[in-house]
């Protein structure tokens, strides 16, 4: 008998457990509002990607709710961090759509995690359980070449960076280029680009040289790349690596020596700025507007949208405003904007996505004028994108 | 012996009637991969805890199976049970060939081999662009299906999952409780005294090494055909320290350590998301006041439980 | 018949001559004992002869074979088992496993059999489990079973060891100082133990200091010194040897 | 031929580091024999309070690395007091994971105060770097292999030379032995973890103005000591310093004429057939193991 009783104590003890750690997260009753649910990658190494885009959603959220909310209804945003882990990328979004009902998801902020949510939610196929669009803060071209039903980008792709890039270069009469990246999908998709554009603009690419995103000393791929006599040598990462190419290529002299350093649009960020100190100085990269909205002339649409983001993001967190916040802005706001002018109810997700494909015609948002079409889920363009040069510390508008 | 099955009985029965009993699909999903983990952690319990020997690598392993099985689908089209045996065949073998020298050596110089084993696969992830598509991910994986059955759903892929590891613990048990079983815990505590008694010791450290190489393919192989696209990072060094924390908090000295702190180490992030910022933080103070006050781990606790309710020697 | 010949066998540690061309030949079903000061080179053969060290030179025939060259779980399949001078049992098994996986060269059972629970691994195992037993029975080990090794005190901890030996069913058995921190109504139990495993045909080799037991229950005494044989003979001869007191003793001993 | 140059300095450059972090874990492996997990987590730390101490509060930076240095002995002193002393009855493999849970904590508590960007910090000397031979070499190199080889030089003197390096060497070797002769075991174990949270401390303040200072750079810097540390010798000092800087100078040449994609597995390889053949490693004399 006494045998039996540890039997049932152990099966009470292991269910009990299990029943008890997930009993607590049963989804609070859903009242009439708009749900919308966010991912990004708010801690681990993307973090300097999914927090500022996190406050930017926050921020904006609130805006909204104190000027009346959305065609008269709350909007209620959920955010969950991924940590840049697609796996719990893929169990966040789960999270959003069973549980907490949302009917659009904004974020993530990688590739590789937009792509698995993507992949898991079966969001690259028209008829799909959830009907819930995704419009996702990363740049990948997985997520948009050939164009994905439910999935929707913000930022500008690194097919247009590169095209900017390229373009501005052969214009500067610049034909051998040597490209360094790091070896992440950010770093892969732009060499992919690049080698793209450059073939177009019959620019030569000289040298190609990679990096590991934990690398804290580039100049050994410098030195080599340099010894190829390229005019310009073009940088494609994201965070501390940035700065560290930066300043290699100074200590090595490179700038005296008349090589260009052309930095990614993973650089708009003034932290970066800052983090190289006068290493930075005569950088040129491309970027959206947000970066040099005071410099904007004033016929431009979006420089009275990015003057109030900017205004409201930095009063509300004191940091500079980034690219990446744009990119989370953007995100909300095309939402927002389909809802009021398609007149979407609570809920409603494929009438969410038919919105966005219909009504994000010529939308100014922060990372430019959107034109969402059925074919085209990033709706940007090569205009977009600024030449931006790095001037005693400052970004000023060159091209 | 006759425990240890009543055990997986209850597991079983566990199994079957939970998911339906869940209130979305996203607690099937968090069960499901939890399944995973706990078949991984599985084979390094049988590794470490019953062989001592360490590996801080086997995240490379699960990788194996993951983009062997994977490309072979994604990339020529293999139906997915054929690549699935393909990836495993595979697998075992790169770990035998990397495992013969390594289990030579003993104690921090193996857990620091087997370290640098898993990161060198890593950096073939990510190096070996045109198989694994490189640090974008490799996507297009097939789906899992047996003929028209198509486990595409969180729920059926659950049960797909957990029957897994229900037969590798089945498997485990008869292996523990054999001489095989025997042997391996002989020459956990002294090799020398093994090898006079007739038990190789090198070929048996190879095998259950390979054994457990294989349980990590095939959880690689189940996680692959799931979620249908990989990228590296999950196949990270950090994966191959959650391994090891999960047999030393569930307790290293039983298989069921596996079960336990395998389970328990998937649910702990979904627990912890509310905390934001301090989910980190409060993660590693989690994991340092289980091994203080739990010794044994959890099956430690509830073999004491047990002794007090049943008043055991 | 001779069971075993150590032809010439050397081994040095560093500079250290740790055996320096020694001959033994053990007859089969006899009690051999080989004795020498401390640091004489007895624990390094015994090593040497179960395979543990490898040697630099010599043969060593078993059966006829040279298993010289042979890994030690080869040897230890063709019978040879043996006791460690510093215990070598498997602390965290119970006393029963401890036998039980003595008995491992009989059966062949792996992996595969194992892990899928065949009929001939469960075989093996009630084999392994009555043949334990059994041995426990004899030895007066019984009551223990169940317990952990390790937590058994140290006398106990020796004769789990020799019936994990045993449990092998040996053809030659080398007992590395059996009686070492025993009691001496331990020692006459080991002594009288040893003698009824000699009616069972096994052959012994030990390592031992204490003379009264050497003396009493062995047919044939090697004599070590400094790594070289210095004397072989029956007890009786061993103990007027002069060679051998001097050794033990010193010079003025062996006037004495 | 300049090349050449340059990919030694950029060895030389990431060598120092690797070889800082090797001598912080020879510390605590000589005491405790144990491999310390949280070591680049101590790094972190003495790279994020020079932040604090110099940038933020303008403390003129030798007074800022003494503080630093002074924040890395009580890290240590509270690490080895509630993660090692209690698990230490446990085994090996818990004290490691244990050391595991702890980088995490510390991580995590080094987001929460300091936040998720890198941090700039300026070096001790000029910005500018020096030329040699005709290739650039950071000033801030310099300062911290002058640095380590002078912790070095200390440390090789206090075990070898003074009665309580020795004792702390006995108390690592045999314990037992060491606790019979009279020798408090629990100072020198805090002791112990007092240099090793130091030395790291220091390190990471000397290396911050090269790497920049993060939140999570604690754990590449681990992977690489621990190479460091074994090339040269576990538990050898002199050794992890030759060993980080060979280790430093082989990823340096390989980024230069291989390809820097592989250039990390090339140095876990290397670590794997060291382990395999002189797992003393290539400074020390061997140290055999009694069967």
């Amino acid at each position: 008998m006494q045998k039996v009783k540890i039997k049932v104590a152990k099966l009470l003890i292991f269910s009990l457990g299990l029943f008890l750690l997930t009993y607590p997260f049963t989804s609070s009753q859903a009242e009439e509002a708009y749900r919308i649910g966010a991912i990004f990658a708010v801690t681990g190494p993307a973090a300097w990607l999914g927090d500022p885009e996190k406050k930017a959603v926050e921020l904006m959220v609130q805006r909204i709710n104190r000027q009346g909310g959305l065609l008269g209804k709350r909007v209620k945003v959920v955010i969950y961090d991924t940590y840049g882990d697609p796996q719990a990328a893929v169990l966040k979004a789960r999270e959003l759509i069973t549980r907490d009902r949302v009917m659009a998801i904004l974020g993530p902020s990688r590739t590789p995690t937009s792509a698995a949510v993507m992949k898991a939610l079966q969001l690259d196929r028209e008829e799909n359980r959830f009907q819930v669009p995704l419009v996702s803060c990363a740049a990948g071209r997985i997520l948009t070449k050939p164009v994905k039903p439910w999935v929707f980008t913000t930022p500008q792709t690194n097919a247009l960076a590169a095209e900017r890039i390229v373009s501005y270069l052969s214009e500067k009469g610049i034909r051998r280029v040597g490209i360094i990246y790091v070896s992440n999908e950010f770093g892969e998709d732009g060499y992919e680009s690049l080698k793209g554009s450059a073939a177009k603009h019959r620019i030569t690419i000289v040298g190609v040289e990679t990096y590991g995103g934990k690398d804290r000393d580039m100049t050994a791929q410098l030195t080599k790349l340099a010894t190829k006599g390229p005019q310009a040598i073009i940088n494609w990462s994201v965070g501390p690596t940035s700065v560290i190419v930066t300043r290699n290529f100074k200590e090595l002299g490179l700038d005296k020596k008349g090589i260009l350093l052309v930095m990614s649009h993973g650089q708009g960020n003034i932290k970066y700025v800052q983090l190289c100190g006068k290493a930075a100085e005569g950088v040129i990269l491309p970027a959206g507007k947000i970066l040099v909205a005071e410099d904007l002339p004033n016929a431009d649409p979006q420089k009275r949208v990015l003057l109030s983001f900017k205004e409201a993001y930095e009063s509300a967190y004191h940091e500079p405003v980034s690219h990446f916040a744009a990119h989370a802005y953007d995100a909300l706001m095309l939402v927002v904007n389909a809802i009021k002018r398609g007149k979407v109810r609570p809920g409603d997700g494929k009438g969410l996505k038919e919105a966005l494909e219909q009504y994000c015609r010529g939308f100014v948002g922060a990372d430019g004028v959107f034109n969402y079409t059925p074919q085209d889920h990033n709706g940007l363009s090569v205009q977009d994108l600024v030449m931006l040069k790095v001037k005693k510390g400052r970004f000023i508008l060159i091209h | 012996m006759k425990r240890d099955y009543l055990l997986l009985l209850t597991l079983t029965v566990t199994i079957l009637l939970l998911p339906p009993l869940l209130p979305g699909d996203y607690y099937v999903e968090v069960l499901l991969f939890a399944g995973i983990n706990v078949l991984v952690a599985l084979g390094l319990s049988l590794l470490t805890g019953y062989a001592g020997q360490i590996s801080l690598g086997h995240a490379g392993f699960y990788g194996m199976g993951a983009y062997i099985s994977g490309a072979l689908t994604a990339h020529l089209g293999w139906p997915v049970p054929l690549a699935a045996i393909t990836a495993l065949l595979a697998t075992a073998f790169v770990a035998a060939l990397v495992g013969w020298p390594t289990l030579r050596l003993k104690g921090h110089y193996l857990a620091m081999a087997t370290l640098g084993l898993g990161i060198i696969l890593y950096i073939l992830f990510v190096q070996l662009r045109g198989i694994t598509g490189g640090a974008s991910g490799l996507s297009g994986i097939r789906p899992v299906h047996l003929g028209d059955l198509y486990f595409d759903t969180p729920r059926r892929y659950c049960y797909l999952v957990w029957s897994i590891v229900v037969l590798a613990f089945l498997f485990s048990i008869n292996l523990v409780h054999s001489r095989t079983g025997m042997a391996l815990r002989a020459l956990h505590y002294s090799e020398v005294a093994a090898s006079t008694l007739g038990i190789d010791v090198a070929m048996y450290k190879l095998k259950v090494f390979v054994l457990s190489a294989v349980f990590a393919a095939l959880g690689g192989i189940l996680y692959a055909h799931y979620i249908t696209f990989i990228s590296p990072e999950t196949f990270g060094f950090m994966y191959s320290v959650d391994l090891v924390v999960m047999i030393v908090l569930g307790g290293m000295h039983s298989i069921w350590g596996a079960l336990l702190g395998g389970t328990f180490l998937s649910l702990l992030p979904e627990a912890l998301h509310r905390l934001e910022d301090l989910e980190v933080m409060v993660h590693g103070l989690i994991l340092l006041l289980v091994l203080i006050f739990l010794p044994k781990g959890f099956v430690g606790l509830i073999e004491k439980v047990g002794e007090k309710i049943h008043g055991a020697p | 018949m001779v069971l075993l010949e150590a032809q010439e066998v050397t081994k040095s540690f560093g500079g250290v001559k740790a055996l320096n061309g020694v001959d033994v030949t053990l007859q089969e079903g006899t009690i051999t004992a080989l004795i020498g000061p401390n640091g004489s080179g007895k624990t390094t053969f015994f090593n040497i002869l179960t395979g543990v060290l490898p040697m630099d030179a010599g043969r060593v025939i078993f059966l006829g074979q040279d298993i010289g060259k042979w890994p030690a779980h080869r040897r230890a399949a063709l019978g040879i088992a043996r006791t460690f001078q510093n215990l070598q049992i498997f602390q965290e098994m119970t006393v029963l496993e401890n036998v039980m996986i003595g008995g491992f060269r009989h059966t062949h059972s792996g992996f595969f059999g194992g892990g899928f629970g065949l009929p001939r691994a469960r075989r093996e195992m009630e084999q392994l489990r009555d043949r334990a037993l059994e041995l426990l029975e004899r030895m007066g080990l019984a009551p223990y079973q169940g317990a952990l090794a390790g937590n058994l005190p140290f006398g106990l901890q020796r004769k789990v060891e020799i019936a994990r030996a045993l449990s092998s069913r040996p053809r030659l058995l080398l007992l590395d100082e059996p009686a070492a921190g025993l009691t001496t109504k331990e020692t006459l139990s080991i002594a009288r133990f040893i003698q009824g495993l000699k009616e069972e045909g096994i052959t012994v080799f030990l390592v031992e200091h204490d003379m009264d037991l050497v003396m009493g229950i062995s047919e044939w005494v090697i004599v070590l010194n400094f790594g070289k044989k210095i004397y072989e003979g029956t007890p009786l001869a061993v103990k007027r040897e002069r060679s051998v007191i001097k050794a033990y003793l010193g010079e003025r001993g062996a006037q004495g | 031929m300049v090349n050449l140059i340059q990919y030694l300095f950029a060895g030389l450059t990431m060598g120092v580091i690797y070889a800082l972090t090797g001598v912080g874990f020879n510390l605590i492996y000589n005491a405790t024999g144990v491999i310390n997990f949280a070591q680049g987590e101590f790094v972190m730390v003495g790279a994020m309070l020079l932040y604090t101490f110099q940038e933020v509060l303008h403390i003129p930076s030798p007074i800022a690395l003494v503080l630093v240095v002074i924040g890395g002995i009580i890290v240590g002193l509270v690490f080895e007091h509630t993660v090692v002393k209690p698990l230490m009855p446990m085994g090996v493999i818990t004290v490691i994971i244990g050391t595991i849970g702890a980088s995490v904590v510390l991580r995590g508590g080094a987001m929460l105060i300091w936040g998720k960007d890198a941090l700039a910090v300026s070096p001790l000397l000029s910005e500018r770097p020096i030329f040699l031979f005709g290739a650039a070499l950071n000033t801030q190199v310099l300062v911290v292999m002058a640095i380590t080889a002078l912790a070095v030089l200390f440390l090789w003197y206090f075990f070898s030379h003074t009665i309580v390096g020795r004792a702390i060497q006995a108390c690592a070797m045999n314990p037992l032995a060491a606790l019979l002769a009279g020798i408090p075991m629990e100072e020198m174990m805090a002791l112990s973890f007092l240099l090793s949270g130091s030395l790291s401390a220091l390190a990471g303040g000397l290396i911050a103005p090269i790497t920049l200072a993060e939140y999570d750079m604690g754990t590449m810097l681990a992977l690489k000591g621990f190479c460091a540390a074994i090339i040269g010798g576990l538990g050898n000092n002199p050794g992890a310093f030759v060993g980080g800087l060979l280790l430093g100078v082989m990823e340096g040449l390989s980024a230069g004429y291989l390809s820097s994609g592989y250039k990390d597995a090339l140095a876990f390889l290397v670590l794997i057939l060291i382990l395999l053949w002189r797992p003393e490693g290539l400074i020390s004399r061997g140290r055999g193991e009694r069967v």
